[in-house]
């Protein structure tokens, strides 16, 4: 396929997507192979940096996403800032989570258990500080091992990490939301 | 012209057509003859035989066909009617204002036609998923509405689709890692601990062997220091690095 | 504001919106005046038009809204085709075209072209949200008046009235050569 073919398909899957998409679900979808997927993003990323766009191409656990350039955000804000709000997306949420209850855990660990690269998920939320770096596993390669921090705690409103609930509470909640 | 339309009927059906206008507009262009000079009488004879032919399918329209069939006869008659001819004064034909239906029906027609292909461009569309835009905005409030709820739920479901040789067993009600965490937080907001905070659940001997394989684990790898001043007493915990800077 | 900005603005506008935007309410957002938003539309329209683009800006019941360009649409329809579920009958058909052709019209200038009952149509089509009543005419009875709807252009993707197939001059001259 002529490269400006493959770009312009990725271009229209990314938007109608409306998500971040995995190179190997966008290969998937438009038949082509995982090499051809990445020339084709970063031909558009080249392609979205002219100043006349207001769309970028961004990376999010480990997919990629369209998302409106962070100078315009000031901007759309009052009008489309509400809507985010609502609901964190899919991806942090499960890597927090992960976070939370299996710490300390490695990258490749959050890898094993949610199938898709983590590293974008990760950079999101030490950039929030609700995780942190808190040791390096004995291992090969001595990988960094995520931790939550006080931030997180702060945020979920627990005293200490000792007040994450555990999956028995889980199931009496449920009994009791049925009720 | 009755027995050269009888082969022909068969494959037309009446329901097959929107209207009078629409099978008188057909059996004109079938005879291929003028738009402008219908003959009447022609015309009329296959139309009705066209009716007859299907009066045993029950229609909705029926009355408008038969409607159409009576104005055809007086047109019919009218046009047998002698006329007295006035040169002066232009002949009025009794088809004019059937004429001028059919090319305004005719005309709708083709304009349907059209509207119909459009339709058919427009059959199938692209649909875009609908979701939220994804944290374009760091907002505060983002993380805010989120519950530790939120957090377990996703957590458990994401351990119930998780097959793999590593399980992790969420019914244990403590982990040494999350002493170890805990360690972590403690040393943070106070420097030093006894081995007791650590110990949540007095009652659980699960506690009690978690957070001292927790603190054997952190002793090991040089992150805390241990002190104990008198045998079975309570353990004091310090962070091994402030120790090291307050000795130098 | 500069024009590269205010393009890249209605682009992210564009972008976050899933239905069609009118030009007054991409003003309201963006704080643009309607000037500048149909030149920044045009401005993104030149953007698009280039092979590697997969999107493209269309216009639809006089909104604007993002679409993947048509040449696409065979790779993608396995993955986002979405068929239209009911079709007009060709009675349906020819009511409506009465109505988009003639609009605003009524029941009995309906009838009196297409020579039978046109009440079934018009319920079918004011349900389908083709069309509308639009007015009433002066005359004895003050009998409703219909017109198409936003809908209509939608499912017949057009921008505007203005754009309804036209008769070529050969059918022209076929069907109302004597007016």
């Amino acid at each position: 396929m002529k490269p400006e073919h493959s770009s312009a398909l990725v271009e229209a899957v990314l938007f109608l997507e409306n998500e971040p998409v995995d190179p190997a679900v966008i290969a998937r979808i438009t038949g082509l192979n995982r090499r051809e997927v990445l020339e084709a993003v970063e031909k558009l990323r080249q392609l979205y940096a002219r100043e006349a766009h207001g769309l970028e191409i961004i990376e999010l656990g480990g997919g990629y996403v369209f998302s409106a350039k962070p100078r315009l955000w000031d901007m759309l804000k009052p009008h489309y800032g509400k809507r985010s709000e609502e609901k964190l997306s899919r991806a942090a949420l499960e890597t927090l989570s992960i976070a939370a209850y299996s710490q300390p855990v490695t990258r490749q660990e959050i890898e094993s258990i949610r199938g898709v690269s983590a590293d974008g998920m990760i950079k999101l939320l030490l950039s929030r500080s609700l995780i942190k770096e808190v040791g390096k596993k004995n291992a090969p390669g001595k990988p960094v091992q995520y931790g939550t921090t006080k931030d997180f705690l702060k945020t979920f409103r627990l005293a200490s990490i000792a007040d994450l609930p555990k999956m028995d509470e889980l199931d009496k909640e449920k009994f009791e939301g049925d009720e | 012209m009755a027995a050269k339309s009888q082969s022909d009927k068969q494959e037309f059906k009446l329901e097959s057509f929107e209207g009078p206008l629409d099978l008188l507009l057909f059996l004109i262009r079938k005879s291929e003859i003028n738009i402008y000079d219908i003959p009447i009488a022609t015309i009329i004879e296959q139309y009705i035989e066209y009716l007859n032919y299907s009066t045993k399918i029950d229609l909705e329209n029926i009355t408008d066909f038969y409607l159409m069939a009576a104005t055809l006869l007086y047109i019919k008659s009218r046009m047998l009617l002698p006329v007295e001819v006035d040169l002066a004064e232009e002949l009025e034909d009794p088809r004019t204002e059937l004429v001028e239906k059919l090319i305004e029906y005719q005309k709708f027609k083709k304009l349907s036609e059209l509207i119909e292909e459009k339709g058919q461009e427009a059959e199938w569309s692209i649909e875009r998923k609908s979701a939220q835009p994804v944290l374009p905005f760091q907002d505060e409030g983002l993380w805010e509405q989120v519950t530790v709820w939120d957090l377990l739920k996703t957590f458990s479901s994401i351990l119930s689709s998780f097959s793999s040789e590593r399980i992790i067993d969420m019914y244990e009600e403590v982990t040494v890692n999350e002493k170890i965490t805990l360690i972590y937080e403690l040393l943070d907001s106070t420097g030093e601990f006894m081995f007791t905070d650590l110990v949540i659940k007095k009652s659980s001997i699960m506690e009690v062997i978690c957070s001292f394989l927790a603190v054997l684990e952190l002793g090991k790898s040089a992150v805390i220091l241990v002190y104990q001043n008198k045998l079975f007493g309570d353990i004091l915990i310090k962070e091994r690095e402030v120790k090291a800077r307050d000795e130098a």
